[in-house]
């Protein structure tokens, strides 16, 4: 096992990058769900967990392909984002920001343990329904599920990026972001526009899960915990509200966390995102791609 | 009669946009001065570059305090506060989930202190200060007719009284200048005419310049001694009321902007 | 003097109800009646009224979305157990939470003064950032004996003493918020803009105000660590700020009054459903959402049990009747 | 000048000064106010303030109390769920077969599960309601070192033991003066032993000389295992990273493993992370040995691992599918483990099980559940026989037991060493 240092430096460029796809994956639908209504939408994690129970049982019990797996696991995505909101943010619309905040909260909470209820919390081994194989680039190893993850990170992020500036309906998202009550004025249905943006969110998040699932290959109901959480970081460091800035969030996370655990500090690799975050926040308030909205006088 | 603040050459740039281009102003104590000008002509950015809410990007805005002068540029708009240049708003911005009394107190903080223990442990001279500050918050909100409300919250009471008591909380700071800032927007003309002698009580008892920004011509003809006309963020004119009606520059500006 | 007079009697009346408490409290122990689970409980309910009043004076007071109070909690619970493990005496004791504040206040300063800059949901995962690093810092160190936590550190803060600085604690921020003070860092909540503008230096009053929430999490923390006798860092994780927000939530944001009615009813939810196994979280998660989803504001909104509005609300209804 | 009410107003009074005088005189009055306060507040605290002592609890009805402090959610809610599998099933067969014969009178357990939810605070409020409330003879749990640190004043103060099928800190069991902690046990082994084992084991019969450390940071589990391995092995130490639990991706460690020449790599922590460690090392081309402990006896470690990379994979466990073989006890309890739940026993089972057939032991040698008395008989229990070994409590309440090397080969124990 020796490898020359050029190798070890592209290597870890490929693993970096392969992380950050699925922070950048999971900071999409975030985003989209903050930009529209300003909530930190903690169950988001929660939602990419069940993507990846829903990947689990159809591959195990109803053989879907992986395909199917996965298209299937975005609808439920897509349908457990709307009912959530439908529940348990619609009633809180006009509420304080934080009462909707810890409402999220209580739905990731009722979700993990629910899922840890129900299923019990040790982890499964994901179905291996796509083999995995190794591909030796100059030295260095690239499998074909990193560069699935990979690639589906950046498609995701070029659908969504058309769907929001092409679309009747991602005109409408853009309206009700910038302000609801205007946009409510000029004929947008509000509430079809939210459930809308819950509904491609969250099947990003289900998305998520079934890839994750494949590539880790385990899966359990805490697992949407940190991720979550990391992803959040992500999608604040790119600029909250922004496409692009939450895949660069990602990439530049996932970049960093294996920038520290490679040169040995592992223990604070947590430690140096959150002090990344905090200095890029305070260089640039609104993250990267963020718009830095000054109230007017 | 002299100079209390004098403005040189002051500009301001949003990205590409010049907001305020080379304004230069003098006010003098006790005199009342009206700015206006069509919309768009950078009045209240105007104001807020004086107040410090936002800082400029060349220029120079000097303040006769009674420490002598002092240079108002790169001052946080709190140090200008407390130097004696009060305001209002021209959307208003009352603590409004704070009381009336609470409203005008929060204004008179930088006047008096409470020490961290005697205001932790409750000791008597915290009762002291805080009766004797109330005291005289309360005269000052009576005369103003708001002694009755001291304790509604600010959301509570009428858009009107909310204007006035904006501009009871900006007398509390002591100010020598005040900033009125559209304070008739919104009124009845019943209410104008409140208002109107109100800001002449004020400027008469408190002895303090006042400049307003001001759309209600009868309103800024009838008080304003002096008028400054801003158009396109520069300065386009100034005189007395008379001169400024006929101004061929100003009715070209103004009233054009008007017609259109 | 008259003054002096009126403010007296609700003073008065305060201490009396807690000078009643803590006799009720002791008497009941005396018989038997409150036992040792109990009083763990009362304790962990006192604990977590510091942590949620000094929170809520961060939050609903000053208007600052804070999410690392655990962070300052840790810095507390640490100082106690390192020097009353050291020097295991009353003073020890008393000394390592005077060390605690002063570490957590100086804490508070480092990740206040760039980080209060920020608004609403920015500052608050700068916070939780903030306090995640301290957790990782204490998880990496030689002197907290690292993940494994540190036990058997001996126990000083009995339930008196922690009754007695839930009290003061409370006493504190009450009059801390109802001062000039908390007029400064009310109007920061309410209009940053219009705050500047009426000469309040608003950095300086976000600042007062987190360090002093800081000061009291460091408490505690020291209460926490002395009382459990054992602490790891992953007690002061995400999760604990979470747990403290929540009670701030749901008592009502800019009410200590709310903050100490949840300690209380989420402290004996919680403990009622430790039989549930599994099952628990599920309640608590559901309980919380509904509860929310039907009180929004929280369960007393921004209502404080004042004397002096039960002394006049009755002074009211006298004269009426006269 | 019309001097108005506004011009007082404006015109201040110089007061300040006055104001300061003021207030010292009003400090001084203040301050021996407040001392008389606080020297009130002493008095309280010093004079006739209650405190519970017990002197144990007495079993007198027909039921035998055993009070569970476990787990059961939050972080390591997983292995807290196996280890009440493992309890559940003893009782049953205890309760099947008639009960705990307590000095000729056969009494079945009532056992009372309550959730720690994997917090210090709850712990000692479970154990104080456990001892004091519902007044057991006996606590199994919890499983966490944290959690259990937590529960001892309450515990020792209400005098009933409690026996932790999980918790590993070497000073677990010890008081800080290094004295034992008169009322808790554990039936696992301590890290020292174990490390220091694994750190013999990798050296002797590995012949590795380069080790690579890759351990858990987040629970004394994989850093204290780590420190004792560090301490024992006599090689040389060429890296020494960690993780977190819950994490997923160990890419880059293992990457940065490559260029250090390590003959094998130590990872200390459970099976849900070591699992991927080994799936993602032998996805990455690394393919020297990887040395573990108990916390990754788990069958469920070889299906995240995926059967083909758990290949020269070796563990420290004092049970195992081999082990059964030999042991009749284990191989009856994997069998109905098996028929009870549907899955392979997980070792966390095996130790929970094995600690409640201890606290029946310890009441069938003392003729008595009365919980001093099931301390006493924990403290003497020798040569018992668990599924997990044969199990002799030393001096300090730590679990003596035969410790065994598996290896694992396409995912098969293919051979198991006993070390001694």
């Amino acid at each position: 096992m020796e490898a020359s240092t050029l190798q070890t430096f592209f290597q870890q460029l490929i693993n970096g990058l392969s992380l950050g796809s699925i922070y950048a994956l999971l900071a999409l639908g975030y985003t989209m769900v903050y930009g529209i209504i300003k909530l930190i939408n903690f169950a988001h994690g929660d939602i990419y967990m069940l993507g990846a129970f829903w990947g689990y049982y159809v591959i195990n019990f109803w053989h879907f392909n992986f395909l199917f797996a996965l298209l299937s696991a975005m609808l439920v995505g897509a349908v457990a984002g709307v009912i959530i909101e439908y529940f348990a943010y619609r009633p809180l619309r006009h509420a304080p920001r934080i009462t909707a905040l810890i409402t999220a909260i209580g739905v990731s909470f009722l979700l993990e343990n629910g899922m840890s209820y129900l299923y019990g919390s040790t982890p499964r081994d994901f179905p291996q329904i796509i083999e995995p194989v190794n591909y030796h680039v100059f030295g260095v190893l690239i499998s074909n599920i990193q560069i699935l993850i990979l690639v589906t990170a950046c498609l995701l992020m070029v659908i969504l990026q058309v769907i929001i500036k092409k679309t009747k309906m991602g005109k409408a998202m853009r309206a009700v972001s910038v302000d609801p009550d205007a946009a409510e004025l000029v004929g947008i249905n509000l509430n079809r526009t939210i459930s809308f943006t819950f509904a491609l969110g969250s099947s990003m998040a289900g998305a998520a899960g079934v890839l994750i699932g494949l590539y880790y290959n385990s899966i359990d109901p805490l697992m949407g915990m940190t991720p979550g959480i990391k992803a959040f970081v992500a999608a604040v460091v790119g600029g909250i509200g922004s496409v692009p800035g939450a895949s660069i969030g990602g990439f530049l996370i996932g970049l960093l966390e294996t920038l520290v655990q490679s040169v040995g500090l592992s223990a604070y690799k947590d430690a140096a995102v959150y002090f990344v975050l905090i200095v890029i926040l305070l260089v640039l308030p609104a993250g990267i791609f963020g718009k830095n909205i000054k109230e007017k006088v | 009669m002299s100079t209390i603040l004098k403005v040189d050459d002051l500009v301001k740039n949003f990205g590409g946009l010049t907001a305020v281009s080379d304004v230069s102003m003098t006010l003098n104590d006790d005199e009342l001065v009206a700015l206006i000008g069509p919309n768009g002509a950078g009045k209240t950015t105007l104001f807020n570059l004086l107040t410090g809410v936002i800082t400029p990007s060349s220029g120079a805005i000097s303040f006769r305090g009674p420490k002598g002068t002092v240079t108002l540029n790169g001052k946080k708009a709190y140090q200008i506060a407390n130097l004696g240049l009060a305001r209002t708003f021209q959307n208003i911005r009352l603590f409004k989930d704070l009381t009336v009394l609470d409203n005008v107190l929060v204004a008179m903080t930088s006047q008096y202190k409470e020490g961290l223990l005697s205001t932790l442990f409750r000791l008597p001279s915290y009762y002291k200060k805080e009766a004797k500050i109330a005291k005289e918050a309360t005269e000052l909100l009576a005369i103003f007719d708001l002694q009755e409300s001291v304790d509604v919250l600010a959301k509570n009471l009428p858009y009107g009284i909310q204007r006035r008591l904006e501009i009871v909380r900006a007398l509390a700071m002591k100010p020598q200048i005040l900033f009125l800032d559209e304070p008739a927007a919104g009124m009845n003309p019943e209410e104008t005419a409140d208002l109107t002698r109100l800001i002449k009580k004020v400027q008469r008892e408190f002895h303090i310049t006042v400049v307003l920004i001001e759309h209600d011509m009868s309103l800024v003809m009838n008080l304003a001694e002096r008028i400054y006309v801003l158009d396109h963020g520069a300065m386009l004119a100034q005189g007395t009321p008379t001169e400024i009606k006929q101004n061929p520059a100003v009715i070209k500006a103004y009233l054009g902007e008007e017609v259109s | 003097m008259t003054i002096l007079k009126a403010n007296f009697k609700y003073n008065v009346s305060w201490l009396i109800i807690m000078v009643a408490g803590f006799y009720l409290m002791n008497t009941l122990m005396l018989m038997g009646i409150i036992d040792s689970f109990i009083e763990n409980m009362l304790v962990v309910i006192g604990i977590n009224i510091i942590l949620a009043t000094g929170l809520n004076l961060v939050i609903g007071f000053a208007g600052q979305f804070s999410l690392g109070h655990a962070g300052f909690m840790a810095i507390g619970a640490y100082a106690t157990a390192i020097i009353t493990t050291n020097s295991a005496t009353a003073g020890g004791f008393y000394t390592s939470i005077v060390v605690g504040v002063i570490i957590a206040i100086i804490a508070a300063i480092i990740v206040g003064v760039p980080t209060l800059r920020l608004r609403g949901d920015y500052l608050a995962i700068a916070t939780m950032g903030a306090a995640e690093i301290i957790r990782i810092i204490i998880n990496n160190l030689q002197i907290t004996n690292g993940p494994s936590g540190m036990f058997n550190i001996p126990q000083f803060a009995t339930w008196p003493v922690v009754y007695i600085m839930v009290c003061v604690t409370t006493i504190l921020i009450a009059n801390f918020v109802r001062s000039r003070a908390g007029r400064a860092i009310k109007s920061v909540r309410e209009d940053e803009i219009a705050a500047e503008s009426a000469g309040i230096n608003t950095t300086n009053w976000k600042l007062a105000a987190f360090v002093f929430g800081a000061a009291t999490a460091a408490i505690a923390g020291s209460l926490d660590a002395s009382y459990l006798q054992t602490i790891a860092p992953t007690n002061f994780g995400i999760m604990e700020s979470i747990s403290i927000l929540i009670i701030v939530v749901l008592g009502g944001v800019g009410s200590l009054t709310g903050s100490v009615v949840a300690a209380v009813v989420l402290g004996i939810l919680d403990t009622a459903l430790q039989n549930f196994g599994t099952l628990r979280m599920v309640i608590y998660a559901a309980a919380l959402i509904l509860i929310m989803i039907f009180k929004p504001t929280g369960l007393l909104g921004s209502h404080e049990l004042s004397f002096k509005h039960l002394f006049s609300g009755t002074k009211r209804k006298g004269r009426v009747r006269s | 000048m019309p001097d108005t009410k506004g011009g007082q107003f404006v015109r201040q009074a110089n007061y300040r000064k006055w104001d300061g005088i003021m207030m010292k005189k009003s400090m001084m009055k203040k301050l021996t106010g407040f001392a008389t306060i606080a020297a009130t507040a002493m008095i309280f605290a010093g004079c006739s303030t209650a405190s519970t002592t017990g002197s144990g609890n007495k079993q007198t009805g027909n039921t035998i109390k055993i009070g569970v402090n476990m787990e059961l959610s939050g972080a390591a809610g997983g292995y807290g769920n196996q280890q009440k599998q493992g309890i559940q099933m003893a009782v049953d067969e205890i309760n099947d077969a008639g009960g705990i014969n307590v000095n000729g009178k056969k009494k079945k357990i009532d056992l009372i599960i309550k959730d720690n939810k994997t917090a210090t605070s709850t712990s000692a409020s479970v154990a104080a309601q456990l001892a004091n409330n519902d007044k057991v003879s006996a606590i199994i749990g919890p499983a966490t070192t944290n959690a259990g640190t937590a529960q001892t004043p309450n515990i020792t103060k209400a005098a009933v033991p409690a026996l932790s099928p999980s918790a590993t800190d070497p000073d677990y069991t010890l008081q800080k003066n290094g004295k034992v902690q008169p009322y808790v046990f554990r039936a696992c082994y301590q890290n020292n032993f174990q490390g220091g084992t694994a750190a013999k084991f990798t050296y002797n019969n590995l012949k590795a000389r380069r080790v690579a450390i890759l351990g858990d940071n987040s629970t004394d589990y994989g850093t204290g295992l780590a420190k004792a391995f560090k301490n024992q092995f006599k090689g040389k130490i060429v890296a020494n990273q960690t993780f977190a639990a819950g994490d997923k991706d160990f890419n880059a460690v293992l990457t940065s493993f490559k260029s250090k020449k390590a003959d094998a790599i130590f990872v200390p922590g459970y099976y849900s992370e070591v699992g991927l460690i080994i799936n993602q090392a032998r996805q990455a081309g690394i393919n020297v040995p990887i040395v573990g402990t108990d916390g990754m006896a788990d069958p469920q470690l070889v299906k995240i691992a995926g059967a083909k990379n758990a290949t020269n994979v070796y563990y420290t466990t004092p049970f195992s599918t081999m082990a059964s073989k030999k042991n009749p006890t284990a191989a009856k309890f994997m069998k109905a483990y098996q028929a009870k739940y549907h899955q392979v026993a997980p070792t966390f089972s095996a130790l929970a099980y094995d600690s409640v057939n201890m606290v029946k032991q310890a009441i069938e040698n003392e003729k008595s559940a009365d919980s001093k008395k099931v301390a006493a008989g924990l403290a003497k229990i020798k040569n018992f026989d668990g599924v997990t070994g044969t199990i002799t409590i030393d001096k300090d309440h730590n679990a003596q037991k035969p410790i065994a090397i598996e290896t694992l080969k396409n995912g098969k124990v293919v051979n198991s060493v006993s070390i001694k």
